[in-house]
């Protein structure tokens, strides 16, 4: 009710061009569940909380190294302690300083179990956090963590002003140290963020910032065409080339980092058949899906994608090929196909998709596949269970991280929690510990290859297709960033 | 001679049935005139009602008027369009029906049933016509006139209802009114206020009255001239004195005869044996000859075409043709009686 | 006794009250319309295998989203490349049957609560608020319950969508029943000593039918459009089955691609309810003495 | 045939009984439609009727005849008395029990088109009533519609009709099959024979009476034809007003009528002679509300005979001479 | 009257204790586990023990709905495990706009419904009859969310006339009235097929009856036969389905709120649904049972006016 979006007004003679207005009105489908990055876990939130809130590093999205954003550096000063300096003179948008006070008072509340954060594991290793002075905070882990540094990038490790967490319910009224500060919430329709005319780097040229719900992603397109909104992101291959036909709307495209694979229940005594699985693998044509994306899919065996710390460009190719009469003869062999097979398939994103090509393909090949289909949380809790035969997950990494990728999806720690795919594979548990305690880089880097490649080797997860994050924006719309990971930032964006 | 209102001519109205097409009404040609009262008597069933129907050009919808005439004031009603027509109905010419429960809508109040015809016709105003309805359910002898008008049909009684009926047929003092059995639920004292209420508007207004009844009584009372109908036929036709006094038709006499006389308490009835036959039954010559005493071979084969029995009286029956030289009266009567 | 000889005309063989009905019904050439229209439909679902050239689910990426009067596919194919013919002509299979039970179902226990609660005033309360409960309570909800408790199949979608017309049916006949039971035919029956079910199945029913008779014409619309939303959840047809409300809602992805892939099963799914609609329309006719079927 | 005088002998043999039988229709108004105060319709009603009697029921219309064959019947609630059929009180029945009692009461309904079922061939609706009663076959049910059908002067092959394709009369008679179908002990008539042409109706009511004689019926013959009460009736109930005012038996109701009602009621008759004289008693005003009747005697307002006592005295229902009943102070 | 209205509101409470009963044993039986949702796939086992715990789910079954009842009788309905916001809340911020659309809808289905029923009627069998029919048809036959994008095509996208979607001006505005023109147009034509039906075949029940002979006897206009003496008579049903589908309508609905991105409960209900949003269901299930016993009590109350001979006592 309080803000009336520019296209409906455009009827009545505000369509001078002379000064733009500095606003965007960004589409998204569904609303925010809350703008305290404690309490939150999914996209649409961390998308309006990076305008607000920041996190000590940041991955730059064209080197992907992570670099200090609210730290000023850091250095380990042995494998467990890790001592951060802070920016100076920031301050959040109500006003209180941002210091080290502030930053263990964020991480030790992500930490409290009593605070319920969905996404406390992301700090799990950390074990004190202690300011050393006001710009000084020390970090000790309780083993060698070496994706600390991602972790604290991940939007969910942004930085909280205490005060108004004690003063406020952050969920409703945010306030972090960002280029944008909270201005209004219409729950399930809008929420509206104004310029930080404070901000410690130089205050963002846009006024305004509108995050409109439009649950239905062809509508937001219509609106993108007729004004009334002038940005959205994660567009869909089937409205791609609609969204391409629009005159006075501009495309970005670029490798991002999330990954979708099939994957088969390990647990399963059918599926630990090596032969099983490599008929599984040989059986689906990847190249013949990733063209149904029509661009918006990266084909590379590799679980750890192009964007993924851990990748190596070896991996591209380093699953089992495409071979039909090699998997038909398999499967004949063995008599794969007289069993049926389930393909778990959550009513979400391509999964449907996948599924339906997939299973078309291995009854190709002579399997006896049988398609379930479910809705979202019956799906998480059937697949957590492992109630199923073959199944497609997705996993999209914030932070960009190997390690984050592996250790949740696959280590035997989180079978029954986050590992669907109930792999358990000693070795590659090792790599990933591995991974995860070296504090170098480049060594972890090449324990996740390693790991990347035993997966392969095993045929332990099919890999569908990497993800293309979009955005389209109105011609006016300039300096947008675009993270790999689908994130953005308007700090730097203008209308002309 | 008094000016003719209603005159009809050689009505034939059928019905699409199952069993194919029935003829209700077999070319009947009468004529109402202005301030007269026309009574249809006939066996039940035998098509008054339908031929009072297709006069108001309100026969059901599988009936149709298959030939004949009908005119109001010499305009020949079927040549009105269906808007002309409508501008009559209710005004000019207006129509108490049979059975009042199933004609009076149940949904709608009797007061905004009454005053209806009163804003169409006269353009009262609410209050108006209010008034005046109050003063028509006054007229027919309906109690509580104000309660009733917010009352429903359901709440009144049949008789109530029949007078509501009344009101609304008369409330514009239209120039023809057709009532069908407009008192068969009334009993005998609002009977008779509603039979001086039709009488006092006919004089007043030389309002044309087709009355459909069974009542002799209120046949004898009312009418000017008699209808008898039998199987969808005019049989006969006369004035009222000489249809009571100097009946022709055997079926008319019988009709006579079976009238339950209130004076005697030893009265025997006697019903004309048989029963009406069915409209579709394929009968040669007179329609009555199954169950007429006096058929003779003719009646067998020749239809009876009308013979002029004097001083206005018609009656259809081969005896009527045979007694040209008029016989006795009362002779023939006890000939008939037998 | 003075009935003398009654004039003995042969009466016409009689014929069986249902035998009128249909007689009276194909007199009506938009009913005879709808009826080939069902009984082609039904014969398509038949002989589906006879009049296909393509295997319904067989995929083939290099053609696919075709568009109508393409060669080989007249109704063109969608996103996997699978001919669009095909799968309406089978789906017919399920879309026909689950809409068909689903909409019966829903009838006999609409029907049911709706005449109790009509015609017995000390019901009305509860089997109303039964009635209210099932209303308010999600369709999506009942239809997971449903997967919880009975599990997935085909019945069981027929159960849900069935669960979901009851109120609505039910709601109809205890209206027409308030109306009708106030009539005097209905007092005269009681003093025949009608039974109470007798009144309400032979005589209340019967002077109610027009409403539930366009209740249920209509209702096999959303009915088959409903096995969408059950399929979504994972209850019934399962993807690549061919199914017609499973079509429409696939193809809404493509509507402003392929618009040919939500319209062809639309089009398939209104001619079934036409036909159905046109059919009730002939048989509320043809129940109605009042009708003139001449006309 | 046995006559009035004999019958009246046999009183022992009393069929129904009704005592204080009242009926009260609640009126509603406003918005919110609240009771507002009752419409008195049937105001204390008590009577015996014996077997094989014929009852007539004459009163202005509107007076609760109707209302009141219909709370007999038990198809109005009763608001207060007792109805006794066969010595049994019949209110407190249990289904099974009354069924049997349904069987052997039968009405005439006053509008016959109304309480015809329009969806359903009267042939049917005949049918189902040998169907609700009886255990005939098919066959032999059939046969008894078609016997019912000519013996109310239709034809066999109305069997298929629908009742709006009857005239008046015709759907009279259908009620009239209906309601002798089965053979019951007692019929209420309410104006069952009104729309009927007076030869088909001397047929009927010739039928009525063998049936009578046959099974010697009972009738509550509520009608407006005074020459058709006279003609049918052993005895006559006048009602004014949800009250009786008058009873007795038919000869001396017409030959000396004692209720200055009935007096009027009687001259009102018309004569079907063309040259009778028509001296009426005319009735003053309207007939009283029955919401809201009058003190005293209900008749009252209209009385020409009325006196003071009359407007505060209701007068009691005595015996004014050897079974004439009549409520009135000035009886005679 | 007033007697009904206390009953039913009575009714109303047992209705909405059972149905909270409802909803809450089958949203503890039907799979998914909204910590589940809440943490998501990357929840580990302690994160969603810990979330578990928050929410009160280790808690016996009994002692959850207890408790939601003992606080919904103090008018307290919970927090919603994904926002953590009141439910009442976020209820009636979006319940103004179902009711919005709902009634916008309404007119649009009433006025298109009754008047194709009527033209059906009158000229039955004729081609007007059948283009009706096609049209009501078309109308139930064509998913919501086809026409929707359909219109959006045409009067937002290419002729610019009304916006694409949104709801956030107040009804009375010019703004607010243009927003409501094309939901209401899609939601409102399958309550329009429904009633246009129904509104057909009633009058037909009713246009040979006997006192509509008399009303013409009377004279009275063509018109008013139809609208006062005929519609009225046939009303029965028609209001039950206009009620039913108002109540329906209010229960807000997904598709159209979607397509029109209209921020209504319907929406929220499904959201909540879908994250197993246990107090935010039952929130949203029990307004709509409210509101569906209220439509059905003015539907029920319109029935004796409609029909007098209708009685409840
Ligand atoms: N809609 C109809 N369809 C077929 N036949 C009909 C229809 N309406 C009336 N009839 C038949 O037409 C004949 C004449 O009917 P009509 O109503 O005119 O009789 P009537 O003389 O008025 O009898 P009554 O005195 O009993 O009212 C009757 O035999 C009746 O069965
Ligand atoms: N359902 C009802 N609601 C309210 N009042 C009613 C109802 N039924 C009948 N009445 C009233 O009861 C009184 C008696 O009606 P009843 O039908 O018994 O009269 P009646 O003697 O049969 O008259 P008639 O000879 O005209 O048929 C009338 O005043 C009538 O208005
Ligand atoms: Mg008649
Ligand atoms: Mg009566």
């Amino acid at each position: 009710e309080s803000t009336i979006p520019e296209g409906t007004t455009s009827g009545e003679g505000t369509t001078s061009s002379e000064a733009v207005e500095q606003e965007v009105i960004y589409a998204s489908t569904t609303d925010a569940v809350g703008l305290s990055p404690i309490l939150t876990n999914d996209s649409v939130s961390s998308s309006v909380m990076s305008q607000i809130y920041e996190n000590l590093f940041e991955r730059n999205p064209e080197t992907m190294e992570l670099e200090p954003k609210l730290a000023e550096s850091y250095e380990n000063t042995d494998e467990l302690t890790w001592v951060i300096k802070l920016k100076e003179g920031i301050e959040f948008q109500d006003g209180t300083p941002f210091n080290a006070e502030a930053v263990k008072y964020t991480f030790e509340k992500l930490i409290d179990p009593a605070t319920a954060a969905p996404r406390a594991s992301l700090l799990e290793p950390i074990d004190t956090v202690t300011a050393i002075d006001e710009t000084t905070v020390e970090i000790k882990t309780k083993y060698p963590y070496g994706p600390l540094l991602a972790a604290l990038s991940h939007s969910n490790a942004a930085i909280i002003s205490p005060t108004a967490d004690e003063a406020q319910d952050l969920m409703q009224e945010p306030v972090g140290t960002g280029p944008f500060k909270f201005a209004s919430w219409n729950q399930g329709d809008q929420i509206v963020l104004e310029k930080n005319e404070d901000y410690w780097d130089g205050a963002p040229d846009l006024d305004r910032v509108t995050y409109k719900v439009v649950p239905e992603i062809s509508t937001a397109i219509s609106m993108l065409q007729t004004g009334e909104v002038n940005f959205i992101d994660a567009l869909p291959s089937e409205q791609l080339s609609r969204v391409e036909s629009l005159e006075n709307v501009e495309v970005t495209k670029k490798e991002g980092t999330p990954v979708y694979y099939l994957t088969f229940n390990h647990s399963e005594e059918r599926n630990q058949n090596p032969d099983f699985r490599k008929a599984v693998a040989s059986a689906i044509d990847r190249d013949a899906f990733v063209e149904k994306l029509n661009g918006l899919g990266v084909r590379s065996d590799s679980i750890l994608g192009p964007q993924v710390f851990g990748y190596e460009e070896s991996a591209d190719n380093g699953g089992t090929a495409y071979d039909p009469e090699a998997a038909k003869q398999l499967v004949e062999e063995n008599g794969f196909g007289d069993e049926p097979i389930k393909l778990l398939a959550a009513n979400r994103d391509n999964f449907i998709l996948m599924a339906e090509i997939v299973q078309a393909q291995l009854t190709e090949a002579g399997f006896n596949v049988e398609i379930e289909t479910m809705e979202w949380a019956t799906f998480l809790d059937t697949a957590r269970a492992g109630e199923y035969d073959l199944t497609f997950l997705s996993w999209s990494n914030v932070t960009s991280d190997g390690s984050e990728m592996f250790y949740p999806n696959f280590h035997s720690d989180n079978i029954g929690a986050s590992n669907r795919a109930q792999y358990s594979n000693p070795e590659f548990d090792k790599l990933v510990e591995a991974s995860r305690t070296t504090v170098d880089q480049q060594e972890r880097k090449s324990y996740l290859a390693e790991a990347n490649q035993l997966m392969l080797d095993e045929d332990a997860a099919i890999v569908m297709y990497h993800g293309v994050v979009t955005a389209a924006t109105d011609q006016s719309i300039q300096g947008l960033q675009l993270d790999p990971n689908g994130q953005w930032f308007l700090q730097n964006v203008t209308r002309e | 001679m008094a000016e003719t209102l209603l005159e009809v001519k050689n009505l034939v109205t059928s019905f699409r049935t199952a069993e194919g097409s029935l003829q209700a009404v077999r070319n009947v040609s009468f004529h109402v005139d202005k301030g007269e009262t026309l009574c249809i008597v006939g066996e039940s069933g035998c098509g008054k009602s339908i031929t009072s129907l297709s006069v108001m050009r309100l026969l059901p919808s599988n009936g149709t008027i298959e030939n004949g005439e009908i005119q109001l004031s010499g305009e020949s009603l079927q040549r009105l369009s269906n808007e002309q027509m409508r501008q009559l109905r209710g005004n000019k010419m207006s129509m108490i029906f049979q059975e009042p429960m199933t004609a009076l809508n149940p949904v709608l109040t009797i007061g905004y049933q009454l005053r209806e015809p009163l804003f169409l016709h006269h353009k009262l105003s609410k209050a108006e016509a209010n008034n005046q309805s109050i003063e028509l359910l006054r007229q027919v002898g309906l109690p509580n006139a104000e309660k009733r008008l917010n009352q429903y049909p359901h709440e009144l009684s049949g008789g109530m209802r029949q007078r509501v009926m009344i009101a609304m047929a008369l409330a514009c003092h239209p120039s023809l009114l057709i009532a069908d059995e407009p008192t068969t639920a009334l009993d005998v004292t609002i009977q008779a206020q509603i039979l001086d209420l039709i009488k006092d508007l006919k004089d007043k207004l030389n309002m044309g009255v087709l009355m459909i009844t069974h009542d002799m009584g209120v046949v004898a009372e009312v009418a000017d001239r008699v209808m008898v109908m039998y199987a969808g036929k005019k049989i006969e036709e006369g004035p009222v004195r000489e249809i009571f006094e100097n009946p022709q038709h055997p079926y008319t006499i019988g009709l006579l005869n079976s009238v339950p006389n209130v004076d005697d308490p030893e009265f025997e009835l006697e019903p004309i044996p048989g029963n009406m036959p069915g409209l579709n039954e394929k009968i040669t010559g007179c329609r009555f000859h199954p169950r007429c005493k006096f058929a003779m071979d003719k009646c067998k084969t020749d239809v009876p075409p009308e013979f002029n029995a004097g001083k206005g009286h018609y009656a259809s029956c081969w005896l009527v043709d045979k007694e040209v030289e008029p016989v006795d009266d009362n002779q023939r009567k006890t000939i008939l009686k037998v | 006794m003075t009935t003398a000889e009654t004039i003995e005309s042969k009466p016409k063989k009689r014929e069986k009250y249902y035998i009128t009905t249909i007689r009276r019904l194909f007199k009506n050439k938009l009913a005879i319309v709808g009826l080939i229209i069902v009984i082609l439909q039904i014969l398509i679902a038949i002989f589906a295998p006879f009049i296909t050239i393509h295997d319904p689910i067989r995929q083939n990426l290099a053609s696919s989203q075709m568009p109508v009067f393409s060669e080989g596919h007249w109704l063109g194919t969608d996103n996997y490349g699978r001919d669009v013919w095909s799968r309406i002509v089978y789906g017919a299979r399920i879309s026909l049957v689950v809409g068909s039970v689903a909409v019966v179902l829903g009838l006999v226990g609409g029907i049911i609560l709706g005449m109790l609660a009509g015609y017995y005033r000390k019901m009305d309360a509860i089997i109303m608020r039964f009635v209210d409960l099932l209303f308010s309570f999600p369709g999506i909800l009942l239809a997971m319950l449903i997967i919880a408790i009975l599990g997935t199949s085909l019945v069981n979608v027929a159960i849900a969508i069935s669960i979901w017309s009851i109120p609505t049916c039910a709601r109809i006949v205890r209206g027409s029943v308030l109306s009708i039971k106030e009539k005097e035919y209905i007092m005269a029956m009681r003093s025949m000593g009608a039974s109470d079910l007798r009144i309400m199945v032979r005589h209340i029913l019967p002077n109610a039918s027009a409403p539930i008779i366009v209740f249920a014409t209509m209702r096999m619309a959303t009915a088959i459009l409903s096995t969408a939303a059950l399929s979504y959840l994972g209850l019934g047809a399962q993807p690549p089955t061919p199914e017609w409300g499973a079509m429409i809602s696939q193809g809404q992805d493509f509507m402003w691609s392929s618009p040919h892939l939500t319209i062809v099963p639309g089009i398939a799914i209104m001619l079934t309810v036409f036909a159905f609609n046109v059919l009730g329309d002939g048989l509320r006719d043809a129940l109605d003495p009042n009708m003139d079927l001449q006309q | 045939m046995t006559t009035i005088k004999e019958k009246l002998f046999l009183k022992s043999d009393i069929l129904l009984e009704l005592d204080g039988v009242k009926k009260y229709f609640p009126i509603k108004a406003g918005i919110l439609k609240r009771v507002k105060g009752n419409v008195k319709a049937v105001e204390s009603v008590s009577l015996k009727l014996y077997k094989g009697e014929s009852l007539g029921v004459v009163g202005e219309s509107g007076c609760g005849k109707s209302t009141l064959g219909r709370t007999i019947l038990g198809l109005e609630e009763l608001t207060d008395g007792k109805i006794f059929f066969n010595k049994q009180e019949i209110q407190d029945l249990k289904r099974k029990e009354k069924k049997k009692f349904v069987k052997e009461m039968q009405m005439i309904f006053q509008d016959p088109y109304a309480s015809l079922n329009p969806r359903q061939r009267i042939g049917h609706a005949l049918d189902e009533v040998f169907k609700m009663h009886t255990n005939m076959p098919l066959q032999e049910r059939r046969d008894a519609v078609e016997d019912l059908l000519k013996e109310v002067g239709l034809k066999p092959e109305h069997y298929d009709r629908y009742p709006h394709e009857f005239s008046g009369g015709q759907r009279q008679r259908i009620g009239i099959a209906r309601a002798i179908a089965l053979n019951p002990q007692f019929i209420i008539c309410d104006e069952a024979v009104s729309a009927l042409d007076v030869s088909v109706q001397a047929q009927i009511l010739k039928l009525l009476k063998t049936l009578q004689e046959k099974y010697n019926l009972s009738y509550l013959f509520i009608s407006h034809d005074l020459g058709v009460v006279r003609y049918f009736c052993d005895r006559v109930l006048v009602m004014y007003l949800g009250n009786v005012v008058e009873m007795s038996d038919v000869s001396s109701i017409f030959k000396n009528p004692l209720h200055p009602y009935t007096q009027a009621l009687l001259s009102a008759i018309p004569r079907p002679t063309v040259n009778a004289k028509k001296d009426r008693v005319r009735l003053v005003g309207d007939m009283p509300n029955p919401a809201n009747p009058p003190s005293g005697c209900p008749f009252h307002t209209r009385c020409p005979i009325a006196q003071e006592i009359c407007k505060v005295d209701k007068p009691a229902f005595i015996e004014h001479e050897k079974d004439h009943f009549a409520a009135c102070h000035f009886a005679g | 009257m007033i007697a009904l209205i206390i009953r039913r509101a009575l009714q109303l409470l047992f209705l909405l204790f059972g149905i909270s009963f409802l909803v809450f044993s089958s949203m503890y039986i039907a799979p998914g586990d909204p910590a589940a949702v809440i943490g998501g796939p990357t929840a580990t086992e302690s994160d969603i023990t810990a979330i578990r715990d928050n929410l009160g789910l280790n808690d016996p079954f009994l002692t959850q709905y207890a408790r939601y009842v003992g606080n919904a009788v103090q008018g307290d309905f919970g927090y919603s495990y994904q926002t953590t916001q009141p439910v009442a809340n976020a209820i009636m911020i979006r319940f103004p706009n179902t009711l919005k659309l709902a009634i916008a809808s309404m007119i649009v289905a009433i006025i298109i419904g009754v008047i194709t029923g009527l033209i059906s009627a009158l000229k039955q069998n004729s081609w007007l009859d059948i283009s009706a029919t096609t049209f009501a048809l078309a109308g139930i036959s064509i998913p919501n969310f086809w026409l929707g994008a359909l219109l959006i095509l045409v009067f937002a996208v290419n002729l610019q006339w009304l916006p694409v979607g949104g709801m956030s001006n107040p009804f009375y505005t010019i703004d607010g009235i243009k927003e409501l023109i094309l939901p209401a147009i899609t939601l409102g034509t399958g309550s329009a097929a429904m009633i246009a039906r129904m509104t057909r075949s009633s009058m037909l029940e009713v246009i040979r009856a006997d006192y509509v002979r008399t009303a013409r006897a009377k004279g009275v206009k063509e018109k008013n036969v139809i609208w006062i003496h005929t519609l009225k008579n046939a009303m029965i049903p028609i209001i039950t389905v206009i009620g039913l589908n108002f109540g329906f309508l209010l229960g807000g609905t997904i598709i159209t709120e979607k397509v029109f991105a209209i921020n209504g409960v319907g929406r929220l209900m499904i959201d909540a649904i879908a994250a197993r949003d246990f107090p935010m269901v039952q929130g949203s299930v029990l307004l709509v049972a409210t509101l569906f016993v209220v439509v059905n009590l003015i539907v029920d109350i319109v029935y004796t006016y409609i029909d007098p001979r209708i009685k409840y006592e």
